[in-house]
């Protein structure tokens, strides 16, 4: 009897609540005071097509998913055939019976057949077909042993708005699933899950942590267009505007969503715009303005697999170098990419204060895979009490009225900072164009001034660059081979490195780069030189980080373990490939 | 009080001798005066293009943003303080041809806001290519045997488009021209005004004889009912020996930043950064 | 002569079960063997979107572009190859609000394409957010307290940019559609449909039946004059109990490529690539 | 007495002429069988504000402009503060006596002042104010001694279409000056233009050549929205659309023209779209789909400084890195960017054929100096019979019509390139789409199929690699130091190393980029590798250049000379800057 340590998928067709039963079950493991890690397989339809859903469950923190499954959860006959094969020994298979699954093929390979009528029994609590999925949340409980009590507090959840009455048919559908498996396949199953008894912790996804450091960073104002992944960092905010003082706009493009932003940050709002790739290319414009106009404006962008349209559901980490160098011209930027849910939360809210620190864009760059995988976060993980919103050298109106001079929005400084006054007091009117301009912000054409703003401008970055952090190093701090990564992949690396410590001592670390841009060469360059073998490990075909690493420190990589078919690795792909490649 | 020498930046106007631009730079001026807006109260947003020059020659809060996106800037600014008087200021290229679509989108909201053409049809800053103002058979670098599009009737596209306030006056005339704007200014809403500005370095057909001889002025019999919508989309198209200016339609509707919650507190900027978020809303994902 | 099942790629589509695309897929195909179209003359180019999927499920040449593009991208197709029938399908988000400026602008130069806005109200495939043909009110995912925006009425916007065929239909009534796609194939010129298309998943509000109780046809009065632009504005902004469809408004103008020189001597891409420049060209230069 | 080496800046306001003056004294130099090279300085208004054009003038070739200047027409007083000390001892002022330049301070410098009422002159021959100009060319060519029919004939065909009579007062007014001068000027200038008898040179601006290459090339097809310094591209193609049989449209702004590029590109036709940064960047998203759909489009990116709006009419090269990895997602691009107006030429049909060869988009690098700057060619170097239009692998009719099998427009292949046909033809209906698809152009989302088709996309990267060409080295084989470039800054970079060479022998060398992107690796390092110092001399504030060498090779530069202040570089600039740096 294992307690507390398997994987679950549960699989089906698009529309059937593959992606709410996952969630659900999530949500509900963690009220059991368990550790969650889920993955998210999701196609781009509405309705129809194969989506599952992956979560890893255990009482002790999760890294990362990983590839054996214990428990598949069928909603389709499809299901079968396609997750079948993750199966371990022992594991089993609940699907509703009338799929009509073929026991055989499945038991050959040790694997139990768990029929349950779940339409049916759905029915026959007085529901509908629709509650299959309530029902297989049931079943998924019985066969596990995991207390009733969570999946109720789940299903009252999402049914609160809809009534008593839908609650009380859930429940007993549930039960019912429950009561079935307990009846006709006893404790059989070798993996089972217990509750423990902790403060429960948050399920909560790379998009909602960010945006949630977003507001406890101080963002008021967040503007956008709707394009997968990005758009749930937007609809969390939107969804709190009315309860936190957000003015939040759908606009009716990227392109205006920026150009808003910008707008809306110029007249002093500590904004976000969250996008994907194809929106991020049609800001490129915007950025460069905001730039040049010294606008504090944060975007996110959760990468999908390009070029182009692509995979709009899928995962890919391919927009780093066009990140780091988009629009025309040179202008300083900065740009974060987490991979934990702790890592998205202080993103959202450091790029609140680097933005306004800086006056200049930062981008926080994500991935699908990171936005949409709900995860266990302990609360005190989430620490609010760490957030100071700094607004840099910001002039306030009592700052303004002690003015004695016409007010220079450009102010040539060592820093390249220049005090910054929002439009509105008497003392502070000024214009600002997105044409090379002198201190006051008047169009100029000289040389000698474009020189010396255009140094100003640039300047920053190298102020910046001294407040990026080093990258970090997980495991032993000399091994045999470093693996490098950014972003999402941190969590499988980590594992990764996890698996081959434990099978030889100091066999891996991990070099995990969350600040890339500006990049911190002085802090990275000790810890690449310190690697023995440099791996680097990316979600794209050109690994783009190691293109950056040796532009900027002329370290080269011995290897690179690259993915690009928008699934995101896993850490045993990484094991595999690693064996290749060295 | 602010005068209109105080509107006037010491950074003199770069326009050729006898642009139109002079006369919708003075009439805005004067017509900020006239209904008495403080310098420091006003933002004037532009795009890029001649016309777009204008908040760099002027006394008031300025931000000249990208060629075609200030109505998209300017909702922003509008949205996070709504206290700002926020005016736009910007090319018929600009606005019709690269900002069309912000255009189209800004009006159906309702901002409260002011929205003035320079219309010279033809690209001014980029020496002279037609412009979607141009008329059918415009000759340019870009249309030698003459343009072989429909001009866009930019009131009657604003009027499709459910504004609230749509108007055209013409750089020559700025009397009517300064009540205009004030007319716009007083609007609560979206108010539009299409500009007629002679360029005379690059538009050698529509110049201010062109104009002087066809335009006349809507207001002027007083029985015509801005709130038609039919009629004023009569008028909107109206093209030829004579050109109708004027205020076409006028219509009271809510302003967005009215129905938005969040500035029922007042500006956004103006309410401060809020202090902390309560610990609770942690339970919202447990 | 190719028959629908012709026209039917072994692709099948992935709308889901009741989504008004079905029938605008069926009327497509069915209007397209009725006025005798080979398949590798057509050429279907579409934005991104759930009904910009429908190239994906049609035996024809098919074009899946970019969101908002299909116009854009169109008038490269339709100018470089004007032989091949260009139908354009695509979203209300996809046309009306990331592609507004296309549709302004395409629609002016009057090219010789037929234009389908499967207006759904609503986002389909991003999952449901308010669009600009949403009413106002309409409550989604970005306007929970319901949408404080004026819904665009696309039809009046393509009247007021001087569209030469505007037409409005259901997809619950496929017969209409079809005789509609029909038309707008005759038509020589740029050709808008926009169709109501029930979005099963999404729109719980514009229903098939909400739309059954409202719509009425246009052409079941005899009497309706399709050449009248003004009453055909105000049709365009009917809306409530009664809805109306059909035919608003047509008129016959030169297209665009009728007016190109180049295009004189037939289809461009047909023209071969030229052998050789002279030359004597180099002269402009000394 | 100096012959045939000279520079001349012409100087005013804008909407004096200053442009047209230039042109047209170039043209008359260059029908004389002189060489040229210009140089123009223009601000971003039409009327108003100082504008300069400077002309240098040789027998020889000419590599580059250089900073002595002989003569100036000051067409302002302004002209004559701002360029005097550019003047060289025994240099002169040729101006309007009305000014009221003041003589002595210039007499001082040792600098002539050739006052001549060019206005009074204009009038009395006839004419207007306007035709001041005009007479300062007559005047131009009275001190230099160069003989007034080249001058005749650049008035005759400028007048051409306003009739006989301007012409004939046109002439009047330039013979009237010209006499003035010699009458009271004499022959006393030390520096002087004399005719010399070859076959008349070309005088053509960087964006005319990539024009004219473009059409000798095949192209038929261009659609833009203007934008300074692109604009003339799509404007040169406009006035011969109708005798070349091109379709030409302006549109209504950048998203739409290359959308309607790829669509025209997509269906068959050689397909141009010009534009600067600011245009690149909301072409941004369309390159991708491009990229996906294997449209061959043809861009051309004429840099102008930024971030933003910058300077409208000024020149940088700040976009390479931009450039190279613009929009999410990965695909092959081709990036070139050619420095003299015979690369340039070339470029504009290499574009054609690459972009059709591997199917995917070309962008043609270039920037506001070299797209404006007028140059001689002899006529021989703009070879059309080198040209051959190469569609690839393209089926025509006849190719289609013996096909058995199902077209596959996405036929994966060892190249990685497919076979293309147009639409069209019975035998090859087929769809395309910006989401990944399978061979035959459906969508599809299987881990398999994205990884062959991208797999196969990114191929024709490395093939292209293979035919990018070496950079060229110029001057020596081995030298102290060597300069490292690309694009327009070859011109003054190799004027630079001449002086250097003629100085001290094998003091530099000068190795150019015009094939950048995919990188020529193999091509290049062995050239890095040899150089003794190597010194990347760019218009950028970053090195963007350096910087993409290191990515690539890992090579270092031992030091950069930048320049970013909307000027070109001059030789005399690059020979003090590696003084400093050295
Ligand atoms: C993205 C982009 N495209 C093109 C341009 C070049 N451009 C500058 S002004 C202008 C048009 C000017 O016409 P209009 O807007 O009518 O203003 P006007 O100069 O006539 O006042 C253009 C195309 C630009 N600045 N940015
Ligand atoms: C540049 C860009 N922004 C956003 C998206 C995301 N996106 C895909 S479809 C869509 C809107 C769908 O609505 P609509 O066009 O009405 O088509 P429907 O799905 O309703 O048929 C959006 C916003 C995108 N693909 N590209
Ligand atoms: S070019 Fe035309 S619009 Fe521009 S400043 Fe001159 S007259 Fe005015
Ligand atoms: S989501 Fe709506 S529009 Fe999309 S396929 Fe389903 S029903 Fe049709
Ligand atoms: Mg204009
Ligand atoms: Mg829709």
């Amino acid at each position: 009897m294992v307690t507390n340590n398997m994987t679950i998928i549960i699989g089906g067709d698009a529309g059937q609540g593959v992606e709410s039963s996952g969630a659900g079950f999530c949500k509900a493991l963690a009220r059991g005071g368990l550790h969650v890690y889920s993955v998210q397989d999701n196609r781009s339809r509405i309705r129809g097509g194969h989506n599952f859903y992956t979560i890893r469950a255990q009482a002790d923190p999760i890294r990362s998913w990983t590839e054996p499954v214990h428990l598949l959860v069928a909603l389709t006959k499809e299901s079968v055939e396609i997750h079948a094969s993750k199966l371990v020994k022992g594991g089993a298979v609940i699907c509703d019976s009338s799929l009509k699954v073929e026991a055989e093929p499945l038991e050959q390979a040790g694997i139990k057949l768990i029929n349950v009528p779940l339409a049916q029994l759905a029915k026959d609590s007085g529901g509908s077909k629709v509650m299959s999925n309530t029902a297989a949340l049931g079943a998924l409980a019985g066969l596990t042993q995991f207390p009733m009590k969570y999946i109720q507090s789940v299903i009252h959840d999402n049914f609160k708005k809809k009534g008593e009455k839908i609650i009380d048919i859930n429940y007993k559908v549930a039960q019912a699933a429950y009561d079935y498996v307990v009846e006709h396949y006893g404790r059989s199953f070798e993996w089972n899950l217990q509750a423990v008894d902790v403060e429960p912790r948050m399920v909560i996804n790379g998009n909602h942590a960010i945006a949630l450091g977003a507001l406890v960073g101080g963002c008021n104002y967040t503007s956008a267009y709707p394009m997968t992944p990005g758009t749930s960092v937007f609809e969390w905010l939107t969804t709190h505007a009315d309860e936190y003082g957000i003015v939040s706009k759908q606009m009716e493009d990227e392109i205006s969503a920026i150009c808003a932003g910008i707008g809306a940050a110029h007249v002093g709002a500590r904004v976000i715009v969250p996008t994907s790739g194809g929106g991020f290319s049609l800001m490129v414009e915007a950025l460069g303005f905001a730039g040049m106009i010294e606008a504090p404006i944060v975007i996110v962008n959760a990468q999908r697999p390009g070029p182009s349209t692509g995979f709009a559901t899928r995962t890919e980490q391919s927009d780093l170098l066009f990140i780091i160098y988009a629009s025309q011209g040179e202008f300083p930027r900065i740009v974060l990419a987490p991979g934990t849910t702790k890592q998205c939360f202080e993103a959202g809210a450091r790029a609140m204060n680097l933005s306004e620190k800086y006056q200049t864009p930062v981008i926080i760059l994500t991935d699908a895979y990171l936005a949409n995988s709900f995860r266990t976060v302990n609360k005190s993980d989430i620490d609010f009490s760490s957030i100071t919103i700094d607004r840099g050298e910001f002039l306030t109106d009592a700052d303004l009225d002690k003015l004695t001079e016409k007010y220079k929005r450009y102010l040539i400084t060592e820093s390249g900072i220049s005090p910054r006054a929002i439009p509105g007091h008497p003392k502070a009117i000024f214009r600002t164009t997105s044409d090379e301009h002198n201190e006051i912000g008047e169009i100029v054409e000289e040389a000698d001034i474009r020189n010396r703003m255009h140094t100003k401008r640039m300047k920053k970055l190298e102020l910046a660059r001294q407040e990026m952090r080093a990258p970090d190093l997980y495991g032993p701090a000399q091994a045999d081979v470093t693996l490098v990564c950014w972003g999402s992949t941190i969590s499988e690396a980590h594992e990764a490195i996890h698996m081959l410590n434990s099978e030889k001592k100091d066999a891996a670390n991990l070099l995990h780069f969350v600040d890339i841009w500006p990049f911190p060469v002085e802090k990275a360059t000790p810890f690449l030189e310190n690697a023995k073998k440099r791996v680097a490990v990316e979600g794209n075909y050109t690994a783009q980080l190691a293109q950056l690493i040796r532009a900027e420190t002329g370290i080269n990589m011995d290897a690179t373990i690259l993915k690009f078919d928008g699934r995101p690795f896993s850490p045993e792909y990484i094991i595999n490939k690693l064996k290749e490649v060295l | 009080m602010p005068t209109v020498q105080d509107y006037t930046s010491v950074h003199r106007p770069t326009w050729c001798p006898g642009c139109g631009n002079y006369g919708i730079w003075n009439s805005l001026k004067a017509a900020l005066v006239n209904q008495n807006y403080e310098l420091h109260d006003v933002l004037i947003v532009s795009g890029i293009g001649c016309g777009s020059k204008l908040p760099d020659y002027t006394e008031a809060n300025g931000l000249m943003t990208l060629h075609g996106r200030p109505l998209a800037v300017a909702t922003g600014c509008h949205l996070a303080n709504h206290d700002l008087k926020v005016v736009i200021t910007h090319g018929d290229g600009d606005g019709y041809s690269m900002g069309g679509n912000h255009f189209l989108h800004t009006i159906r909201r309702n901002l409260d806001i002011v929205d003035i053409y320079q219309d010279n049809k033809v690209y001014g800053l980029t020496k002279g290519q037609y412009s979607p103002t141009s008329d059918k058979g415009y000759k340019s670098k870009t249309s030698l045997g003459g343009s072989i599009e429909e001009a866009v009737f930019p009131l009657a596209v604003a009027l499709a488009a459910g504004a609230t306030f749509v108007s055209r006056s013409f750089a020559g005339d700025t009397d009517q021209l300064t009540w205009l704007i004030e007319q716009a200014l007083q609007h609560k809403g979206y108010a539009m005004i299409d500009v007629f500005q002679p360029c005379v370095s690059f538009n050698k057909i529509n110049t201010y004889q062109w104009y002087q001889e066809r335009v006349y002025k809507l207001q002027d019999d007083p029985n015509y009912d801005t709130s038609n919508l039919d009629l004023a989309f009569q008028k909107a198209r109206e093209w030829g020996d004579r050109i109708p200016t004027g205020i076409f339609y006028q219509v009271q509707r809510p302003t967005y930043a009215e129905q938005v919650p969040t500035l029922g507190k007042g500006a956004l900027v103006k309410q401060g950064l809020r202090n902390s978020v309560p610990e609770s809303i942690k339970n919202e994902f447990v």
